[in-house]
């Protein structure tokens, strides 16, 4: 094993899938010519040709719904739409086609697409690059939703994800890309149907997913110094969401905390959160916490992004008042 | 009968304002004709009739907004029996709503969660976990002081109380004192955490005011070798992780426990002017109160259960004892009650018995002594065992014999 | 080539064209000092178009941009200092530091702003238009996008749309014939921008976008065209970006002698030329002018400098209008 | 991993787990070189509880042989660091 980025793990990912299956072709904006915008396709257009490393035209509607012409037509696409902004001008095709057309056709087709974008901000790029709303892909039945955010998830989840026969969302939170972490390769193909606990603990329970994992670790660690064991459970998967790792671990310590990204108001958080109250109601010691992003476009300036942003500091502060300290 | 109603007319409509009867009572009408005009926001629609037959009531006039599935005609389907004609009231009755589609107006948003703002009065604030914890261990919620969230009752409160809710008790002396009478514990009787000591103690007086004016008590003591015993404790631990150690005191419960298979009629109850043998042995341990105060639950079958299975739930009923959250049958049927006071320096204790009991056993303290071993002086741990008896039931006699057998037991720790 | 009719309107030109070279130069030093994050497309080597077009309108109209909107803003009035601030991300900026450099808004002139979403300007522009039409006001709304926009599907249903209700809205494309990594041949069949406007009824032209003059010559006979009510207009200024598309960027997608080719056709330079030849410049001219454009960068940044922060409390201010509580 | 703790945070966790065997008792004027037993009213079968709780929480196995040194506040925090650094 050793240490490797986010970002070259991503390309590793693709690599192996590229050269693994002929049907296989990555699409999207810049990722031939310039090599990705996070450079996770450098280098892929000399080495598998214009044919298979397709740069689109900024048509993000038309390149994903071509995605999913193409999985329909027999091939195994990867579409790059460069971030979860732009595929908004996407969501028609997505939630109209994509996850729909196995269901409303009574099962005829199948579309094993897999599409790939960066989300999240930090970056101090404003309000309209640096949106997180993984949680609105959650919401749509006939999807799967991934959300890596560790390196061997990020190497592996592709390559399971293109297992799958039913189309599957990979949101990359850009923050991570540059970032280091241990590869565990015997951990390779990962699952892709259970939630994993990163840190265990029994007073509190710290639930997060993708680029948030690391400031809930951050935040345990804060946590244990003042004697407080909070244990660290990465979602992995937004759709289908492996509730049940997660009741296991609040009923151990009968407390809660959420860390999403989003947008506060009818986020992923609060999906998770009703899940728990349904479920776990008499093993709550306290209402089930939300660190959010405050309701506000993200601001360009950084110690207003800071403030928006959900951070260690807020959820330890969150963890006190819930510990009544 | 047929009835004519408003159909739905597009997705978004919910009713249509009707502009005009395509046919007269009376008229014959075949399935498909047209019958009305409605009007709805994006245009005016033929409706025809879905039914052949002649129309009998037309309930619907002209101008008149009707919602999606109401009844705006009776069509008498060809063939059958015109009905007697539907008294027309005065006044057009409001055309009932039958429409299945009228949406039921969502229920108002639940206001936005009160966070620190009180529940309404005499609802209290615990979370669900506490509250789970307080049925489980019998503490009333009411008196315990929350330090969650906006005063919230929290895991931890319901815990701390309960341990310390034993302690609210004035210092008791340290004379055993009975049990408390029988039934839910009184500890967990409503009022003032003060007046509940109040209570505790006159339930302790009348207990032994009763078990000294009816018990002639009758007193012995021993003196008992606890050299083997301690050896044995000693290397026994050692084997035993921290978590499964015993405690001298187990011993000493479970020889009082096989002593009484000798000596049946010490492990008996006084009911109606007469001793009923216990079938069962349950040994009702003394359990100090931190802040005063006693109460001696029972460990049941105590004969019948190993050194470590006594052992746990001796500390089990401490611990609840302490926290005030017994079970009531364990308060209800020791046959005896063992006390142990050397660790406050006692050396004989001189219990009174708890009625309906006819018998308690008490140790002093454990302590070196200069005894004879074939002809040797030597230094011995010894304990002091007292027998207090109730004399109607049996006398010294049988009490020697018991207390011997404790001795007899106390030498071969193994076989305990 | 068209000639400098007068001395003044020369100097005007190249002044403002200079203004946007040094300001966005300056940028660049900035950003690598740390004091610009994000994002920051400069617009080195499109200054005739911005200087060419932008006076064409009158402050009655209305401009929407895109992320490279530095030289428009600039050009459209708004003062140096609260570019540099909003660049900054100081309060003091133009759009109080929140949008930084790829959001510059100016309600007074009429400017709305930097969006940056690509195509997402389109839409907009036809609207104010629409309100335009529907009250009677002889105004024209001008909407630049880059040669990357006219593959959105916004791009079409807005000339479409526009076309359709005939309204006052000038298309103008500066086409800098790369969409970020992706050079036009790759992402457009149709490389002839101007032609796409066919489709859709639309009169249509391609201007040289390096000569301000020609860029000058052809906005103003088209404003007066959408002015006069006959409905939009499209304009493809042919133009090319000395820098990269941002301050990300390893420019792998285009060689260097392209660029060094494209160099030879500098605005400025050529601008230059062009009016020492008519014996309209000298070294002392253009010195004089340099060193005032230098003054107005220093206090520009300065005022930067200064401003401060806007406070925590203030995150949510202005997120919905005063009438309703915030959040 | 391990984090070693300092003296301090095992002082505040060895009183912490002895407000739990002693609920009600006043630890703030605890002499920490002085028997618990001897300024607290703590019988054996508290002192095993504490035993058993200093084993879950700090992970050492302590034979009764052991006992005394963990009978005083200064005496546990000496036990519990050097035990700990091994």
């Amino acid at each position: 094993m050793g240490k490797i980025t986010y970002r070259e793990a991503v390309r590793a990912g693709l690599r192996e899938a590229l050269q693994s299956n002929p049907r296989v072709f990555l699409m999207g904006e810049d990722v031939g010519k310039y090599g990705g915008t996070y450079a996770c396709s450098k280098g892929f257009l000399d080495e598998f040709g214009p044919e298979r490393i397709r740069d689109t035209p900024l048509s993000e509607s038309t390149f994903v719904g071509a995605g999913i012409g193409a999985a329909l037509g027999g091939m195994r696409p990867i579409v790059e739409v460069m971030t979860v902004n732009f595929s908004l001008l996407a969501l028609d095709q997505i939630v109209n086609n994509a996850a729909t057309i196995r269901h409303m056709s009574g099962g005829q087709f199948s579309i094993p697409l897999v599409v790939r974008m960066a989300t999240g901000a930090g970056r101090q790029v404003a309000a309209q690059h640096s949106h997180s709303l993984e949680g609105w892909y959650a919401h749509i039945p006939g999807i799967t939703v991934l959300a890596p955010a560790t390196v061997t998830d990020a190497r592996g989840m592709l390559l399971a994800a293109l297992q799958e026969p039913d189309p599957v969302f990979i949101f990359e939170h850009a923050y991570l890309y540059p970032l280091e972490g241990e590869l565990d390769e015997s951990a390779l193909p990962v699952d892709l149907t259970q939630a994993a606990v990163r840190r265990a603990g029994t007073n509190i329970s710290l639930i997060t997913f993708g680029g948030s994992l690391w400031k809930a670790l951050e935040a345990a660690d804060q946590l244990f110094h003042e004697g407080i064991s909070a244990e660290v459970v990465d979602l992995r998967i937004l759709r289908p969401l492996d509730i049940s790792t997660v009741l296991a671990s609040v009923r151990k310590t009968h407390r809660a905390v959420v860390i999403d990204e989003g947008w506060r108001t009818g986020s992923f958080a609060a999906e998770v959160s009703a899940q728990i109250m349904e479920v776990a109601f008499y093993d709550l010691d306290g209402p089930v916490a939300r660190i959010c992003s405050v309701e506000v476009p993200i601001p360009y300036p950084k110690h207003l992004e800071d403030a928006a942003l959900p951070q260690p500091e807020k959820i330890v502060q969150a963890v006190h008042s819930l510990m009544g300290r | 009968m047929a009835e004519f109603v408003m159909p739905t007319l597009g997705s978004d409509m919910t009713e249509g304002t009707l502009v005009e009867w395509k046919k007269k009572l009376g008229d014959r009408v075949v399935k498909g004709d047209i019958i009305a005009e409605v009007d709805t926001e994006k245009a005016a629609i033929e409706i025809e009739s879905f039914h052949t037959g002649v129309i009998e009531q037309l309930l619907a006039k002209p101008g008149e907004r009707i919602p999606v599935g109401t009844v705006m005609a009776i069509i008498r389907e060809v063939g059958t029996q015109a009905t007697p004609a539907i008294q027309a009231p005065a006044s057009p009755p409001p055309l009932q709503k039958v429409s299945p589609k009228e949406p039921v107006s969502p229920p108002p948003p639940p206001p936005p969660p009160m966070t620190a703002a009180v529940t309404e009065p005499g609802r209290l604030r615990i979370s669900p976990a506490a509250r789970k914890l307080a049925s489980e261990l019998g503490v009333d919620p009411a008196f315990v002081q929350g330090t969650g969230p906006g005063g919230a009752i929290t895991l931890d409160d319901i815990q701390r109380s309960a341990n310390a809710r034993g302690e609210r008790h004035e210092a008791g002396g340290q004379q055993p004192s009975a049990p408390l009478t029988t039934g839910p514990t009184p500890l967990a009787s409503a009022g003032e955490g003060g007046d509940r000591q109040a209570r505790m103690r006159q339930t302790i007086a009348a207990a032994m005011a009763r078990s000294k004016r009816e018990i002639p008590h009758y007193y012995l003591s021993t003196t008992i070798d606890m050299g083997r015993a301690m050896t044995w404790l000693k290397e026994e631990n050692i084997k035993r992780p921290v978590t499964d150690r015993l405690l001298y005191g187990v011993l000493l419960i479970k020889a009082v426990a096989l002593a009484l298979r000798q000596v049946p009629e010490l492990n008996a109850l006084w009911k109606e002017n007469a001793a009923i043998q216990s079938p069962a042995i349950h040994v009702g341990v003394a359990v100090s109160l931190r802040q005063g105060g006693l109460i001696a639950p029972a460990i049941h079958d105590t004969d019948k259960r190993s050194l470590g299975d006594l052992m746990s739930s001796f500390q089990d009923v401490v611990k609840r004892a302490r926290a005030g959250t017994l079970r009531s049958s364990e308060l209800s049927d020791p046959t005896i009650t063992v006390t142990s006071l050397g660790e406050q320096g006692v050396e004989t204790v001189f219990g009174v018995i708890y009625p309906p009991q006819v018998a308690l056993v008490g140790f002093g303290k454990v302590v070196e002594r200069p005894w004879v071993i074939e002809g040797q002086v030597v230094s011995r741990p010894v304990v002091t065992a007292s027998l207090s008896a109730d004399h109607r039931v049996t006398d010294g006699h049988r009490g020697g014999v018991f207390l011997s057998a404790i001795d007899r037991l106390l030498q071969e720790p193994g076989q305990l | 080539m068209t000639l400098v009719v007068d001395r003044d309107h020369g100097w005007e030109l190249l002044r403002r064209m200079l203004r946007i070279r040094r300001f966005e130069e300056k940028c660049a030093e900035l950003y690598s000092g740390g004091k610009i994050r994000g994002f920051l497309h400069l617009y080195i080597g499109e200054e005739a178009v911005a200087v060419g077009a932008i006076p064409c309108f009158s402050s009655e109209d209305a401009i929407v941009g895109t992320y490279r909107e530095h030289g428009h803003a600039l050009i459209r009035g708004t003062p140096m200092g609260p570019l540099m601030a909003e660049l900054y991300g100081k309060a003091n900026g133009c759009a109080r530091g929140r949008g930084g450099s790829m959001h510059f808004f100016d309600a007074a002139r009429r400017f709305y702003g930097g969006l940056a979403i690509v195509g997402g300007g389109l839409p907009v522009a036809v609207g104010l238009a629409l309100a335009d039409k529907m009250q009677q006001r002889r105004r024209v709304t001008a909407c630049f996008f880059g040669d990357g926009a006219v593959a959105e599907g916004e791009f079409h249903e807005s000339l479409n749309l526009a076309a359709l209700w005939k309204l006052p809205v000038l298309f103008l494309c500066e086409n800098n014939l790369y969409a970020m990594g992706t050079a036009l041949g790759r992402h457009q069949s149709q490389t002839d921008i101007a032609r796409k406007a066919d489709a859709y009824a639309i009169p249509a032209e391609a201007v040289n976008g390096m000569d301000v003059l020609a860029v000058e010559a052809a906005t103003r006979e088209a404003v007066d065209f959408v002015r006069a009510g006959q409905g939009p207009y499209l304009l493809e200024y042919r133009t090319y970006r000395f820098r990269a598309h941002s301050m990300y960027d390893a420019e792998l997608y285009r060689t260097k002698d392209e660029v060094a080719r494209w160099k030879q056709r500098d605005p400025i330079t050529l601008f230059q030329q062009q009016l020492r030849a008519e014996e309209f410049l000298t070294d002392a001219d253009l010195d004089n002018m340099e060193t005032a454009i230098a003054a107005e960068i220093a206090e520009a940044v300065s005022f930067a400098e200064s401003g401060s922060w806007e406070p925590l409390e203030d995150l949510t201010k202005d997120l919905y209008t005063p009438a309703k509580p915030a959040g | 991993m391990n984090i070693p703790l300092t003296s301090d945070e095992i002082r505040q966790t060895v009183l912490r787990l002895l407000g739990e065997v002693a609920p009600e008792a006043d630890l703030t004027a605890l002499k920490p070189g002085v028997g618990f037993r001897d300024q607290l009213d703590i019988d054996s079968m508290d002192f095993l509880n504490f035993v058993i709780l200093i084993h879950k929480t700090f992970g050492l196995e302590i034979p009764e042989a052991d006992y005394p040194k963990y009978a005083t506040l200064n005496g546990c925090v000496e036990q519990l660091s050097d035990k700990r650094a091994t």
